[in-house]
């Protein structure tokens, strides 16, 4: 059982212990789909829909493996029905909104493989989470997921007009945003301790 | 059209085969795998399980656990939650009862593990299981001699009501003077802080339990 | 016991997942002709548009849903026109080969500004400003607007100013065409080699003073030319393509050297008669 | 036919270097930045996730090759996530068999072996079309790739962040430590500063072919 | 007959006549009071932190347009200002070679990468001090006691310390007024805040020539006052709803406002022109932003300070704030899009 | 309904931003006027040769009616209008055609035109034509009476008059603004043909009130023209309903928009015509050469410009011949040292002149002559700071610093899209303020020219 109350898993999630500034997971879209703020917030909310799936199916699972006693499933079992709810969901999209699958473009298979879902389940159980508390982690998480997302594609849609040296473009000037970003997250750190 | 869908029956087959026999042939070497290393494993935590509770409690030899039911320290079963963990010396006497705390800290939630003497009716030992402190400044309350010796011999008596006299609370660097302030660290004033209030707070709901099942654990050993 | 629950439980699990996925793969599948893929990778990927496409991939599709030709694509190579029209059963398409051609010779070494222009260095901007302050209003300006936005590296600026187009390099694609505010550019089959390389809509020995080589509407060329060949329009000798045969002949009594012979190796070739220009620098700039 | 064989010959090794160099997982193809950044604090870490990494990806090929022509095409990311977690589960049992601490220090980054891309995508563009012997060419060459890159982030941020290497002290105690290469920004700067260097030779090399 | 030219260019033929190298040699006027205060107040310690901070700011600028075969553009004063700024955030003790890298930092990764002036996302001299701070918290925390007597005659071995070394701190060192109160409860009294009779960064102290200067630069127009107004009202009013709830608990709000690095950053941080929004609509949010997240982090963070975090976030979040916010434009309703 | 709605609301958006008497924005370059607008309009000398490009204005360009040798007299029509928005052509001076040929314009471009040489020993009278009574004429006589004089607007622009006063069907005109205002920095035509016209300006108001059914006419003046609005005020005639509004100085108000913002609070919406707002607003020079010419049947020949500027030795406002070439207005005012830039207009929207050989056409409102000596365009461009003296001087509210980054990295279609860069009418403002010396006008010029370009094609 974990005692933490719901704010301050929210807070945790989303500022001090930010998935990508601070847990470095989901590095890949989020280096990928910062560039344009508009895919950035449809990916952004894609990823916090996922991710309160996976929170709900990693809690269910987790129940029902602790029931049969199979812990040791924990991993493989929480992928699997990530990846296939993540592909249900791909699938979805594709056939009702062929606009928005484009934008996300090969990106939503990608959510699959974004260790920010697996993280997210994985912390839930470790952490002792109750189903709401679960919930909570799971918003917060793609909070502050969408937040890092949102504030980098700002920073890479102004910077497509800057004279950035050539070599730097792209994926290094990400990395030193997302560097100085985490740096400024850490202001956060330490909230709700006083 | 006739033809794609006989090609799509198919298909549901071949898939519907594939994906069982690789979820089948996974599940066996993932069983394979955890029972080939399970004893190994276990055995590695339980070792330093207890080296964390020789850490904390010093002169123990040998640990046994206990399981609070509401009422009375039983000797724990499998899955019993929450624990505490006596330590006996050589002689079986018992040396100390260990304690595991968290709490929010700088970064993340902190566990420690702290060693209580019932006799001597001070904390004895201080170990942390866990912690994300920033490398460096936070991580002090790990390594750092002049902390750790905070809690060599740190006062938790009980009043008469059952009650701790003195609740444990930070201070600042330098400024200790009771045996049941914690004296801080500079430079990671957040995180030493963080370690006083959980123990006080941890303190606050255990000692007074153990202090007055004390028996139950030297029983416990017999 | 744990062998077989795992097995159990993950049999299960893998079982109920590929059902919904094969229900979801029947309900959901959206189609979407392979061939497109296919025809796109044979294509070249310059994502230039002289197809009239925004990209390569609209034009494969525009390819697979029979829509155009696989000629229309300047930049691939013959083989590969081949192969996509092989693998779409089509006709080629094919057409001859096209290049960009400039209609303006006056560089800096003949041609003279009238006025210095300051500002943006590009033609675009400076055309804006009085025409960009050449003494003859319609020459090439020489910032290199066409250099710059040529994405295959087929146009250069040559030391007078005047860009040289590379005809290996041209594809034809026309963006030369459309950045220069000029018009000096047009898209042009690459054996249309006799050639009128002025623009200036001025008569008489006076445009000489702004540009040495300029048309001055003497009309010599049309009439050495067999038959309507060449006509005289708007004070410009127009060369009527595919009418009679080319020949060097128009060339040679032109006095300035307007209309020209293009060679693929020697470049332009001008006639016995004209004036040969000796100037290697910069006209001083300004008028009395 | 002797030529041949030399011509396999060459094109096998081809596969295994283009994973170290050319075609470097993290440094070229920008693929597991998760584990590459939180795992690359110390050398001794990054050591480890990149052997347990290149582990999986060598097995996972393997299976995923010789199963090849068993998957159907729709159901082969599924059955790819599942045979790379199954052994990402037994490799962290064998982990924590070898050592808890280690176990320890490298987190949950073990278990998220299974969403590194870098797995999937070479199960997928690789393992998957290839025959067994090439699979198992490319899987080593990626993964000690993979390592490569993950040691050379992990031992700049070890020796400038802690003073030391595999933790041994390379300077004198008056070393002044540089905290931020062991947090998180710290790992963002560093990768950065690595793809500067790799793109830096690569345009050297351009500009003088 | 001579030859005549005329020059031709595009409308409009007059200009202003003010420059960029003019508003930004201003800045540098404005700040050299607090410059001078520093060395006053902390000695040859605070002289040589700042003009290390400034050399090494100006050398990196122009070695850097070196090796980018770029004109160099130092002669634009901003890297002056990135240098000055930064010296002024440190600590007076602060260790030179630490100063050294931090300027190296600030220009090469704060505004070189960004692609140099006009386009740095960030404040130059904060992204310098957030690495510095996190790379040395201890020496970054290291405080110095105002107005010690051999300030002036010695300077601190930890100012000298060797590349690469930790520094040894002698003589006495000071707790900042906000870190007293945070970890301590001890509140300072306002107006040696004011004066700047405390010990902190070398700049931060007087908040009565931080003032003086913004003044001047706002009197000149060459400094948005909506800003600093802003964020010091939002932290006026938002610690002062606290203090009257709970005055025990909570500093007042005139403490608040007086201490630590708020003056500074206020009135010549996030009024950097390139980081922070452009309509004045914009700038009030940003401002206000700022103060709201200053009170947070000072108030429940960890940290005893929060005004750079606070800037840097405003930085990050100005993009957003430019979009969103704009002035309506003419013959438009507001509710028209494009 | 909604129009009365939306009229409310502007108003009381003019109450809410507290801009009555002026619009938002805008800024103030020094005026320079003082040099001119205490001199009187003085006649110019008719130049030998006259130069006359048959298209002065914007449309259709006008059909000659003469040939080549032909002898022609002051005032008689060379070239007609073809089509309604297009204006005749009428002969400035007595003399003979001596060739129809291309002309060369101040846009660089050659265009059909006609060099006209003058008669020495000719009197120069004016032939009369058939006058308009304003009395009895409709308003649609009173049109084709403004056409047939080929009045164009002299404030800069040349369109048309006639085609402008057309109100369209189902459209109303409530108000006539007559442009006083004359921003630009250096030119005071409009202030001394308001000193020196006050009988022709309304004469003008008469037939322009008639023409457009509008039910008040406002000369609108700068502050800096005082004693022109207290002047105008004295003698304001009883029969129409006139008033002179003084609005605070600030450029670019004698831009349309702005003015009627400026005098009536309304805000003409983007990409719409004064109309829209029920307002016509005509240049005050023009209204004045409407009232002169009309009662007469005349075609405009002359008007007044003011040449001015540091190279000028003497400066003044002159009433010069349409088609004088400038190269001989230059020689008359006696330009001094070595002219470096000469612009037709003023300073802030004028265009620069890149060959003497052009002559002075119908909209042409003032020359400005700088020497060496006081051109110091800075020759060092910084990056844009985003200091915002831009933002917060574009009369439009646009975002010129925005605009600007975008141009340089040629983003034309996101800038006509997202940042209304349509609108922007070139007035110079953000140029002007930036400490950055980033040629804006000229990044929106081209940005303006290739997005047309591409709408086009």
């Amino acid at each position: 059982m974990n005692q933490e109350s719901l704010s301050q898993i929210f807070i945790n999630a989303c500022l001090v212990n930010n998935f990508v500034l601070a847990y470095f997971l989901g590095i890949c879209p989020f280096l990928g789909v910062s560039g344009k703020l508009g895919t950035a917030t449809k990916m952004g909310g894609a990823v916090m829909f996922v991710m309160l799936i996976s929170s709900i199916c990693a809690y269910g699972i987790h129940a029902l493996l602790v029931a049969v006693d199979a812990e040791f499933l924990q991993l493989i079992s929480y992928i699997v029905v990530i990846a296939s709810t993540v592909q249900l969901v791909e699938m979805f999209i594709k056939k009702m909104s062929p606009a928005l699958f484009k934008a996300l473009g090969i990106f939503l298979p990608l959510i699959t493989t974004n260790c920010a879902i697996l993280g997210l389940a994985l912390f839930q159980t470790n952490k002792g989470y109750d189903f709401i508390q679960s919930i909570v982690y799971a918003l917060g998480a793609g909070a502050g997921f969408t937040l890092a997302l949102v504030l980098i594609a700002g920073f890479r849609e102004q910077l497509e007009y800057a004279e950035v040296p050539k070599v730097i473009r792209g994926t290094i000037l990400t990395l030193v945003i997302a560097g100085i970003m985490s740096l400024t997250f850490m202001g956060f750190s330490g909230l709700g301790t006083q | 059209m006739i033809q794609e869908a006989v090609k799509s029956s198919s298909n549901s087959f071949i898939m519907l085969r594939a994906m069982v026999g690789i979820g089948v042939l996974c599940g066996f070497l993932i069983v394979v795998a955890y029972e080939g290393t399970l004893p190994r494993v276990q055995r590695l935590k339980a070792e330093a399980l207890e080296a964390a509770i020789f850490n904390v409690i010093p002169g123990t030899t040998q640990t046994k656990t206990f399981n609070w039911d509401g009422e009375s320290f039983t000797p724990a079963k499998a899955g019993d939650s929450p624990l505490v963990y006596a330590g006996f010396s050589d002689s079986g006497e018992l040396a100390g009862v260990a304690i595991e705390a968290s709490g929010q800290g700088y970064a993340d939630i902190i566990r420690i593990l702290y060693g209580y003497d019932p006799e001597r009716q001070q904390i004895i030992g201080f170990y942390v299981l866990e912690s994300k402190e920033t490398p460096g400044l936070g991580d002090k309350i790990e390594k750092d001699q002049h902390f750790l010796d905070n809690f060599t011999a740190m006062d938790v008596s009980l009043t008469d009501a059952g009650e701790i006299a003195n609740a444990i609370i930070p201070v600042k660097s330098g400024a200790k003077q009771h045996a049941w302030e914690v004296d801080g660290i500079t430079g990671a004033t957040i995180s030493s802080r963080a370690i006083g209030n959980i123990l006080a707070e941890s303190t606050a709901e255990w000692i007074p339990r153990i202090f007055n099942h004390k028996s139950a654990f030297k029983q416990g050993n017999q | 016991m744990s062998v077989i629950i795992a097995i159990a439980v993950l049999g299960g699990l893998t079982l109920l997942l590929a059902v919904m996925l094969v229900i979801a793969n029947k309900k959901l599948y959206v189609y979407e002709d392979p061939r497109i893929d296919v025809v796109e990778g044979m294509l070249p990927h310059a994502n230039c548009g002289a197809c009239g496409y925004p990209g390569c991939r609209p034009f494969a599709e525009a390819l697979v849903g029979g829509k155009i030709l696989p000629g229309k694509c300047t930049v691939s190579s013959s083989e590969g026109v081949e192969a996509i029209a092989e693998y779409l059963g089509v006709a080629m398409g094919a057409e001859e080969k096209q290049v960009a051609r400039l209609a303006c010779a006056g560089g800096t070494n003949v041609a003279r500004n009238k006025a210095k222009y300051k500002g943006m260095e590009t033609c675009q901007a400076a055309s804006l400003v009085s025409g960009g302050g050449k003494g003859c209003f319609w020459g090439c300006l020489g910032f290199g607007d066409c250099e710059a936005v040529c994405d295959f590296d087929a146009i250069h600026m040559d030391e007078h100013g005047l860009p040289v187009v590379d005809e290996d390099k041209c594809t034809a694609c026309g963006d030369c065409v459309e950045v220069c505010p000029k018009d000096l550019f047009s898209i042009q089959p690459i054996n249309n080699r006799l050639w009128v390389a002025c623009k200036n809509l001025e008569a008489g020995d006076e445009i000489l003073e702004d540009c040495q080589v300029a048309c001055t509407a003497c009309g010599r060329c049309a009439m050495d030319a067999s038959g309507d060949l060449i006509t005289m329009e708007n004070n410009l000798p127009v060369i009527h393509y595919g009418v009679e045969e080319l020949t060097k002949d128009p060339i040679q009594r032109c006095p300035t050297g307007a209309i020209v012979w293009l060679d693929q190796k020697l470049g332009a070739i001008k006639g016995r008669d004209s004036n040969p220009v000796i100037r290697k620098s910069e006209r001083e700039i300004g008028f009395s | 036919m002797s030529s041949g064989t030399n011509h396999t010959e060459a094109k096998s090794t081809d596969e295994f270097i283009k994973g170290l160099w050319k075609e470097n997982p993290v440094f070229v193809q920008v693929l597991g930045m998760c584990p590459v950044l939180a795992v690359s604090n110390t050398a001794e870490n990054a050591l480890a996730m990149g052997l347990a990494t290149a582990f999986v990806l060598l097995m996972s090929n393997t299976l995923v090759s010789l199963l090849r022509n068993f998957i159907p095409k729709e159901v082969r990311i599924a059955s790819f996530i599942l045979i790379i977690a199954t052994f990402v589960t037994i490799t962290d049992y064998a982990i924590q068999a070898i050592s808890v601490d280690l176990h320890k220090s490298l987190g949950a980054f073990i278990s998220l072996i299974v969403v590194n891309c870098l797995i999937l995508s070479r199960a997928e563009a690789f393992a998957s079309k290839n025959t067994l012997g090439k699979s198992i060419l490319d899987a080593l060459g990626m993964g000690l790739g993979f390592l490569f890159a993950l040691f050379c982030l992990g031992a700049v941020r070890e020796i400038l962040g802690n003073g030391t290497f595999f933790g041994l002290a390379l300077f004198p105690d008056t070393f002044q430590e540089w905290i931020v290469m062991i947090l998180p920004a710290g790992g963002f700067f560093t990768l950065a500063l690595w793809l500067l260097i790799f793109n830096l030779i690569k345009q050297r090399k351009e500009a003088t072919a | 007959m001579s030859v005549q030219t005329l020059n031709i260019s595009t409308s409009p033929h007059l200009t202003k006549g003010l420059s960029t190298e003019t508003i930004m040699f201003h800045v540098v006027l404005a700040m050299l009071p607090m410059v001078f205060f520093a060395i006053y107040s902390f000695g040859f310690n605070a002289a040589l932190v700042i003009f290390t901070a400034v050399v090494s700011c100006v050398l990196t600028e122009h070695v850097l347009c070196r090796i980018s075969k770029k004109p160099t553009t130092i002669g634009d004063w901003s890297a002056t200002i990135t240098g000055i700024l930064l010296g002024l955030t440190l600590p007076p003790i602060f260790p030179l070679w630490m100063t050294f890298l931090g300027g190296v930092i600030a220009i090469a990764m704060g505004k070189f990468l960004f692609g140099g002036l006009g386009y740095n996302a960030f404040n130059p001299a904060l992204v310098g001090r957030a690495i510095l701070q996190a790379a040395f918290p201890v020496a970054i925390t290291t405080w110095y006691g105002a107005f010690q007597l051999d300030r002036f005659s010695t300077i601190n071995a930890s100012v000298l310390a060797f590349p690469f070394t930790e520094p040894i701190v002698d003589g006495t060192t000071g707790a900042t007024p906000l870190s007293a109160f945070k970890f301590d409860g001890v509140t300072t009294d306002a107006t040696d805040l004011a004066f700047g009779l405390v010990s902190g960064s070398a700049g931060e102290t007087s908040a009565i020539l931080i003032i003086l200067g913004g003044l001047y630069l706002i009197r000149r127009g060459f400094m948005n006052w909506r800003i600093p107004m802003a964020i010091l009202l939002t932290v006026f009013v938002f610690s002062g709803l606290l203090f009257w709830i709970d005055p025990v608990k909570y500093p007042s709000p005139l403490f608040m406002l007086l201490s630590g690095g708020l003056m500074l950053g206020a009135v010549f941080m996030a009024t950097d022109m390139v980081a922070s929004p452009i309509t004045s609509l914009g700038v009030v949010i940003y401002g206000i932003i700022i103060g709201a997240l200053v009170v947070v982090i000072r108030i429940w963070g960890g940290l005893p300070e929060g005004v750079m975090y606070a800037i840097l976030l405003g930085n990050a979040i100005s993009p957003h704030i430019d979009r969103l916010i704009r002035y309506r434009v003419y013959g438009t309703s507001k509710l028209q899009k494009s | 309904m909604i129009n009365g709605l939306k009229g409310e609301k502007n108003s009381i958006d003019a109450v809410l931003t507290l801009h009555r008497h002026t619009f938002r924005h805008g800024v103030h370059p020094p005026e320079n006027k003082e040099d001119t607008n205490g001199l009187p309009i003085r006649r110019f000398p008719f130049s030998p040769l006259i130069i006359l490009p048959v298209a002065q204005h914007l449309g259709a360009p006008s059909k000659l009616v003469v040939k080549e040798g032909q002898e022609v007299v002051r005032g008689q029509l060379l070239a007609e209008a073809d089509g309604y928005v297009s204006v005749p052509l009428h002969a400035p001076v007595t003399g003979k055609i001596r060739k129809i040929a291309n002309v060369p314009t101040i846009s660089g471009k050659m265009v059909p035109g006609i060099y006209l040489e003058a008669a020495p020993s000719s009197t120069q009278e004016l032939i009369e034509g058939e006058g308009v009574d304003y009395h009895t004429a409709t308003p649609d006589e009173i049109l084709a009476g403004v056409q047939n004089a080929g009045i164009v607007g002299l404030g800069g622009a040349a369109f048309p008059t006639h085609a402008k006063l057309k109100i369209p069907e189902g459209k109303h005109c409530d108000d006539l603004i007559i442009n006083g205002i004359e921003c630009e920095p250096y030119l005071t035509t409009d202030h001394r043909v308001m000193l020196e016209q006050p009988n022709d300006i309304f004469m003008g108001i008469r037939y322009l009130l008639k023409s457009t059914g509008a039910k008040r006419a406002i000369i609108g003046i700068e502050a800096n023209k005082q004693d022109a609005a207290d002047f105008l005020s004295g003698r304001l005639p009883d029969d129409i309903p006139v008033t002179v509004e003084v609005v605070p100085v600030k450029y670019p108000q004698g831009a349309e928009k702005m003015l009627i913002t400026a005098l009536l609070g309304k805000e003409v919406p983007s990409g719409g015509l004064p109309i829209d707002v029920h307002a016509v607003v005509v240049n005050v020079a023009t209204t004045a050469e409407i009232g002169r010419l009309l009662p007469h049947g005349r075609g405009i020949q002359e008007r007044v410009i003011t040449i001015t500027g540091p190279g000028v030795n003497k400066k003044g406002n002159y009433l010069i011949p349409i088609g004088t070439p400038l190269r001989y207005a230059l020689d008359q005012v006696e330009v001094n040292g070595r002219i470096s830039e000469v612009y037709m207009g003023g300073p802030m929207m004028g265009v620069a002149v890149s060959n003497l050989d052009i002559s002075i056409v119908k909209g042409t409102s003032g020359i400005v002559v700088f020497t060496d000596q006081e051109v110091s365009r800075p020759d060092r461009i910084y990056p844009c700071i985003k200091c915002g003296a831009c933002v917060d001087a574009c009369p439009l509210s646009l975002n010129p610093s925005k605009l600007g980054i975008l141009a340089k990295f040629e983003a034309y279609d996101e800038m006509a899209k997202e940042y209304h860069l349509m609108d922007c009418f070139e007035c110079g403002s953000c140029s002007y303020v930036c400490p950055s010396h980033i040629p804006l006008v000229q990044y929106f010029r081209l940005s303006k020219s290739i997005v047309r370009k591409r709408k086009a094609s």
